[in-house]
């Protein structure tokens, strides 16, 4: 075994080399994913992604290669540990719920069979704890028949935590959920997985999902990894037409102060408040900066020529043009900080504004443009 | 079969040990060995006699598979011999005779007299297989007379034969003079020519190994005795 | 994904249907076997046994799939009621079911008596057979088709009906071919029971070489005729079994087919 | 959604299976019916059905739900010839299951001989019975159950087994209740034929009373004895025929309220 | 029947009137659809969006209520018109593509018992090109099985445009599209309800969906339609949270002229370059303008004190501030115009602005933000 694109082996926890051929689509993909880690896994429609997931899973059984979890063999040539054997969860792209059991038998048996493997009686009551968790209080006596398509997702949801594997495969978790339970959902699946320490691949077709829940994103096309890293570098030099699709976010890592994301070169991204509140810390007085994310979107930054005054952003700071490149919404201005931040214009207010590479400008971004969470 | 005569009766000095005695007869036999096993019973109130009624190759082909028999009462000795010839009955002696007698509607509708009136147009004949006792009889009889008929159906056993005229499916058939006697109200039999000619004869023998030897014995020497022949003539059999 | 524990039930369970065939293969006089088998005494039964066979898995098709498609979509509660009847032959002991349907079409019965007088007389044909063997067939054809009716649901032809399908197309594009592995399961299932009738077909229709003597009856004949040593009729049943499980195995291998 | 043109297949193939039943009415003897109803004749025979019955259709359950469970989830060509071999027995007239029981059962058979030097004698004993009513009931209940399964897929166990459960519990907590409709027509399927069974009984287990002759024996020996009239037969079909349908549509309605 | 919401019944196509209790769910709800009308419906999960287009469709019936269409009853007590000939088309949340046809088969299975009664031939010639627009060529001989969930999502979508009902019923259609393909997916629905006159009621949680596709936006929440109206006017003034979390954007419905959109009250927004060719009339010339929408989001805006220069912004305007509300994200400042346009700014900057009702104001929004459509 080597190193993966620069990872180390030594702290990964799920290793996996498949190669698989259905028809005219073939697969060969190798990711690593360590202790805790959660990977973002994006793609075209086609592109693998639920294949993976499956193959992973132990659901499917590649034509060679290998996959390991923490050193021991869960898949070679000759061998299949089976599925209820790997401590790999799936929440599969249908939400599956066994019919003939109630929401609550339903997420009860993860509990009782998963990890935790609960008495029928302290399952049924965290059972009813999960499903309050996804909004659901008070269906836990509905047969999946008598659930719409976004509670069936949830209970799906909720089971799949349940069953607490040590690696946690979701296939578009969010799909079908109503926009005002979404980001609620995101986050309960971002705690529950950094509470227990689990590892996990989510599958998504929102950039948004791969910001919040993953350090680490993979984006597969045609059955390979076309692009890989962490979500701002992938997402800050888009290396296909898909990604640049996706992308389109300016994303800064740095720390939570006072309701603002600090940027590691000192620039104070300032929040939209919803998402303030959520950066200040639980206890007022002194505390170790937390790790926090702002993203904002290229065409939110406005580039001007002076320093602006008698405006609303609360994101003001200047910069230079490192570079000028054509994206698919316009023209893509790179700015010098740490991180980068992308501008992206019309061509005409490029030419307006007289902007070349090595031009300083000064960049403003309104905070209630800037979304933040906590990592 | 169960005797409510029993106490009734005195035992006699040669009263046999309390036992089940398991007869396989002939379907044919039916109503003269239900009689025979109330005598037997009668004599030897300590035993119970079981009678199984089938078709004599079921019965001997169960008694070559080890059926619990003690007496094998068959219709012909084609299913006797090879239990013989295997040494699986003891020695057969034959003790009843039949003969066919032309089975029509009660009242003879179609006024069917002889062997030839079978071949009649119009008239639905059905007759036995050649491979069982009667249908060898049938042949034989109908050969002898000179008589060819194309039947509507080769029955299994008489009893079939006797259902479908008894039903008005058929219009006549060749069947034993017992089961013109067992069912009065059902058929009418005409005697036809040359019957007596054609004779069916029935073996018994007691099954070799049986755990009731005496008693097995005892039922075959009952059926051979005055007593037995007396109760196979009122049900319409021949002497052997 | 099965269970290890189940290997052990699921092996007795095959042997106890394997082994007593197998015990039939000891019985056999090979050495008479091919001249027996190739005898007219053999293959006109078991021609006859085919044709018939055939025509009455036909007739379980065409008025069993309908009965099920009622059947299946009905109020489960008549639905109940409906399965039950139709179940009820199956309880019914061979000769029974002969007295039954002679109390119906023969001489003297309900149905019977009408179809005389139109000239119409079935006892004793090869219609008979038919009408007997598509009697305790069609039981089969029904339950099992409906069951996969059943656990086809109705989703797929709902989805039809809103891309404005009527219901025949529905029928025969989307419900027949969704339910395939059960109608071929049912078919299989009917034309083995009809292949095996012995004993309504003997009560109602006789046995009459060429007309209504079946494989089934020719076996019983030549048991009547050999008694003990059951030489011919074990052998005129292996051929029954040889040709029937060739059948089985060609549609099962084709059913396989169609499933994968 | 039922197409209109099915209606009438349906029904006349619902008359022909009710309408030889009702056929049969009409030549009971109804005054004389209660007092034979009650007789020990009637009643020791029904007795031992239901038992014997019972019992065959719990050794089905519990040998053919593990034999449905390896063939649905074998590759289909093994599937296949698995489901040819136990679909065979159907094909098999009833003598012809007598027959192949004694070969392998009965003095001389390859199993018997080693059963009877451990002293154990099977044929002519209620046991004798119960193997011959499994023997012929088990291949309905192995094909209606494989059917279920098949049908179900696979897609719920690998869900259970991805959230970490062993595949006992997978098989008795989703398999199972998922296959409910079709192991309950399967049961029914068993138990009736098991209840009709005659052909094979009567060569293997004889017919004595209180022992092996259950009810289709008993009607068998009514319609062979002679001096009776087919009555005796048609009074205990009768009885058979309305316990048959009592159970079936309990069971019927009781599976009704399971799928709604 | 009485006019709903101001609508004139007499213009109304389908009409529905629909109580139905199913446990402890109650719907009840009056809807309308003008011919040639697309109606978003949105609202929270299970709040009863599948189970009224089961009652349109025939799949399901009310306790109580009728459905029309055209003036004809195809609900009502004791009659249930069936679905197949109600000329009313249903895609629902699964793909249910039928699993014993092909994609071409399925696709065609519409063309050929569907509104085209097309032959054998031509329907499988029709098929591709359907599969062919929804992006899946060369995929036609594929059984449902070998398709990966987005392009069985696809395949119905196909399957349902191509019966070409009367009424289209999409049920959450975009879900499981990814990112690059989804926006070619809703131009192909737009145009292809357009090109054929055909009214359609579309179920989503995107809130794009609603301002691309629909002309009106109705709101279901607990069974009971709470908002309903242009999409512009319930976006505008949200009626509960629910609306406001969808909500959160400018829409600006007028005409296309040069690439822009320009607002009734003569405003012109210039829109992000990709976007701008679609505005552009496909033969240069004379022609008269084309109805279009701009869309943008209110924290997008930029305000100022004072007329911004030397930035990049393409579109500068000054209104008068109309009212301050709070809002989810952060402080909303309503100003003038047709259509108004929201800003929405954090409470810090609304202090340092000094900004009041009656304010004037300039607002500045970048071309790259602003998306806009053809209607
Ligand atoms: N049995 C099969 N035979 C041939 N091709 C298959 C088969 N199964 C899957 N495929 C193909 O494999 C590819 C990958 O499918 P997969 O479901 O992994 O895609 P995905 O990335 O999850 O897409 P989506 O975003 O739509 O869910 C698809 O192009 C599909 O057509
Ligand atoms: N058979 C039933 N018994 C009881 N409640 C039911 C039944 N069927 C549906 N419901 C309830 O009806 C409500 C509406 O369901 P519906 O599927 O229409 O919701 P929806 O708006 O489509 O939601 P989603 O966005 O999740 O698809 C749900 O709350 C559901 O729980
Ligand atoms: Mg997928
Ligand atoms: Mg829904």
């Amino acid at each position: 075994m080597t190193a993966t694109l620069g990872r180390d082996v030594v702290t990964a926890l799920l290793a996996a080399n498949l190669q698989l051929t259905r028809g005219g689509f073939t697969l060969d993909v190798q990711l690593t994913l360590a202790p805790g880690e959660v990977l973002a896994l994006l793609g075209p429609n086609g592109s693998g992604k639920s294949t993976v997931l499956d193959l992973l899973a132990g659901l499917a059984t590649p034509d060679t290669g290998t996959v390991t979890l923490d050193g021991a063999t869960l898949t070679a040539p000759g061998r299949l540990v089976a599925p209820e054997n790997r401590a790999i969860g799936l929440l599969g792209q249908e939400p599956l719920l066994f019919p003939h059991l109630s929401a609550r038998a339903n997420v009860a048996f993860a509990l009782r069979f998963g990890e935790a493997r609960l008495n029928a009686a302290p399952a049924r009551v965290q059972a009813d704890r999960w499903l309050d968790r996804v909004g659901l209080a008070g269906l836990g006596s509905s047969l999946p028949g008598a659930l719409s398509g976004g509670q069936q997702q949830r209970v799906a949801l909720a089971r799949a935590l349940a069953a607490g594997p040590r690696v946690l495969l979701l296939d578009e978790p969010m799909a079908a959920l109503d926009a005002e339970t979404a980001p609620f959902i995101r986050q309960l699946i971002r705690e529950q997985l950094a509470e227990t320490g689990t590892s996990a691949i989510i599958v998504t077709h929102d950039i948004v999902d791969a910001v919040v829940l993953a350090h680490r994103v993979a984006v597969l096309h045609h059955g390979t990894l076309i692009d890989e890293g962490t979500t701002a570098a992938v997402l800050a030099a888009p290396q296909n037409p898909f990604v640049a699709a996706l992308a389109g976010v300016n994303l800064v890592v740095g720390t939570a102060q006072n309701g603002a994301v600090v940027a590691p070169d000192g620039r104070t991204f300032r929040v939209r408040p919803a998402d303030a509140a959520a950066l200040s810390p639980a206890t007022p007085g002194a505390e170790a900066p937390a790790p926090a994310a702002a993203v904002f979107r290229p065409a939110s930054v406005v580039v001007h020529t002076e320093q602006p005054r008698h405006a609303s952003p609360r994101n003001v700071w200047s910069a230079r043009v490192r570079g000028i490149e054509p994206g698919s919404g316009g023209v893509r201005l790179r700015t010098s900080g740490d991180p980068e931040v992308i501008a992206e214009l019309t061509p005409a207010a490029v030419a307006d504004l007289g902007l070349q590479v090595g031009s300083t400008v000064w960049l403003s971004v309104k905070a209630t443009d800037v979304s933040a969470y906590r990592r | 079969a169960p005797s409510n005569a029993a106490d009734t009766v005195e035992p006699t000095a040669t009263g046999l040990e309390p036992q089940t005695l398991s007869v396989y007869a002939a379907a044919s036999l039916t109503g003269a060995f239900d009689e025979m096993a109330a005598l037997l019973e009668r004599e030897n109130p300590a035993v119970d006699v079981q009678v199984s009624y089938d078709g004599s190759s079921t019965l001997a082909t169960q008694i070559a598979a080890g059926a619990p028999a003690d007496v094998f009462a068959s219709a012909d000795q084609k299913n006797m011999q090879p239990l013989a010839d295997d040494a699986l009955v003891g020695p057969a002696t034959l003790f009843a005779g039949n003969t066919l007698r032309i089975a029509v509607a009660p009242g003879n509708p179609l006024r069917i007299e002889n062997l030839a009136d079978l071949a009649r147009a119009g008239v639905i004949t059905v007759l036995c297989a050649a491979q069982v006792p009667c249908g060898a009889a049938s042949a034989a009889l109908l050969s002898n007379a000179g008589v060819t008929l194309s039947p509507a159906s080769e029955e299994q056993n008489v009893t079939a034969v006797v259902t479908k005229i008894a039903s008005g499916e058929a219009d006549a058939g060749l069947v034993y003079a017992t089961d013109v006697a067992a069912n009065p109200d059902r058929i009418d039999g005409v005697t036809p020519a040359g019957a007596s000619e054609v004779v069916g004869h029935y073996p018994i023998a007691v099954v070799a190994g049986s755990a009731h030897a005496e008693a097995a014995q005892a039922f075959v020497d009952l059926v051979l005795s005055p007593a037995g022949q007396a109760v196979l003539a009122a049900h319409g059999f021949l002497a052997p | 994904m099965i269970p290890r524990l189940l290997y052990l039930p699921a092996s007795i369970g095959l042997a106890l249907l394997v082994l007593p065939l197998a015990g039939l293969l000891l019985k056999v006089d090979w050495a008479a076997l091919p001249a027996l088998l190739l005898s007219p005494e053999a293959l006109q039964p078991l021609g006859l046994s085919l044709v018939t066979a055939s025509v009455s898995t036909l007739l379980c098709l065409l008025l069993g799939v309908p009965l099920a498609v009622v059947i299946a979509r009905s109020k489960p509660r008549a639905a109940g009621l409906l399965r039950a009847l139709v179940t009820v032959p199956l309880v019914l002991p061979p000769l029974v079911g002969g007295i039954a349907l002679l109390s119906l079409l023969g001489r003297g019965g309900v149905l019977g008596n009408t179809l005389e007088l139109a000239g119409l007389r079935i006892p004793f044909t090869t219609a008979a057979v038919v009408i007997a063997q598509t009697f305790v067939a069609l039981p089969f054809l029904v339950i099992a088709v409906e069951g996969a009716l059943r656990t086809a649901g109705i989703r797929y032809e709902r989805v039809a009906a809103t891309l404005g399908a009527g219901r025949g197309t529905v029928f025969a594009r989307i419900t027949l071919p969704l339910v395939g592995p059960g109608l071929l399961a049912g078919t299989v299932l009917s034309f083995a029971r009809a292949l095996g009738e012995f004993g309504a077909t003997a009560l109602f229709a006789g046995n009459q070489v060429g007309v209504t003597r079946t494989m089934p009856l020719a076996i019983y004949t030549a048991f009547n005729g050999s008694g003990v040593t059951t030489d011919q009729a074990v052998a005129l049943s292996l051929l029954l079994i040889a040709v029937a499980v060739i059948i089985l195995v060609l549609v099962g291998t084709r059913r396989a087919s169609v499933l994968s």
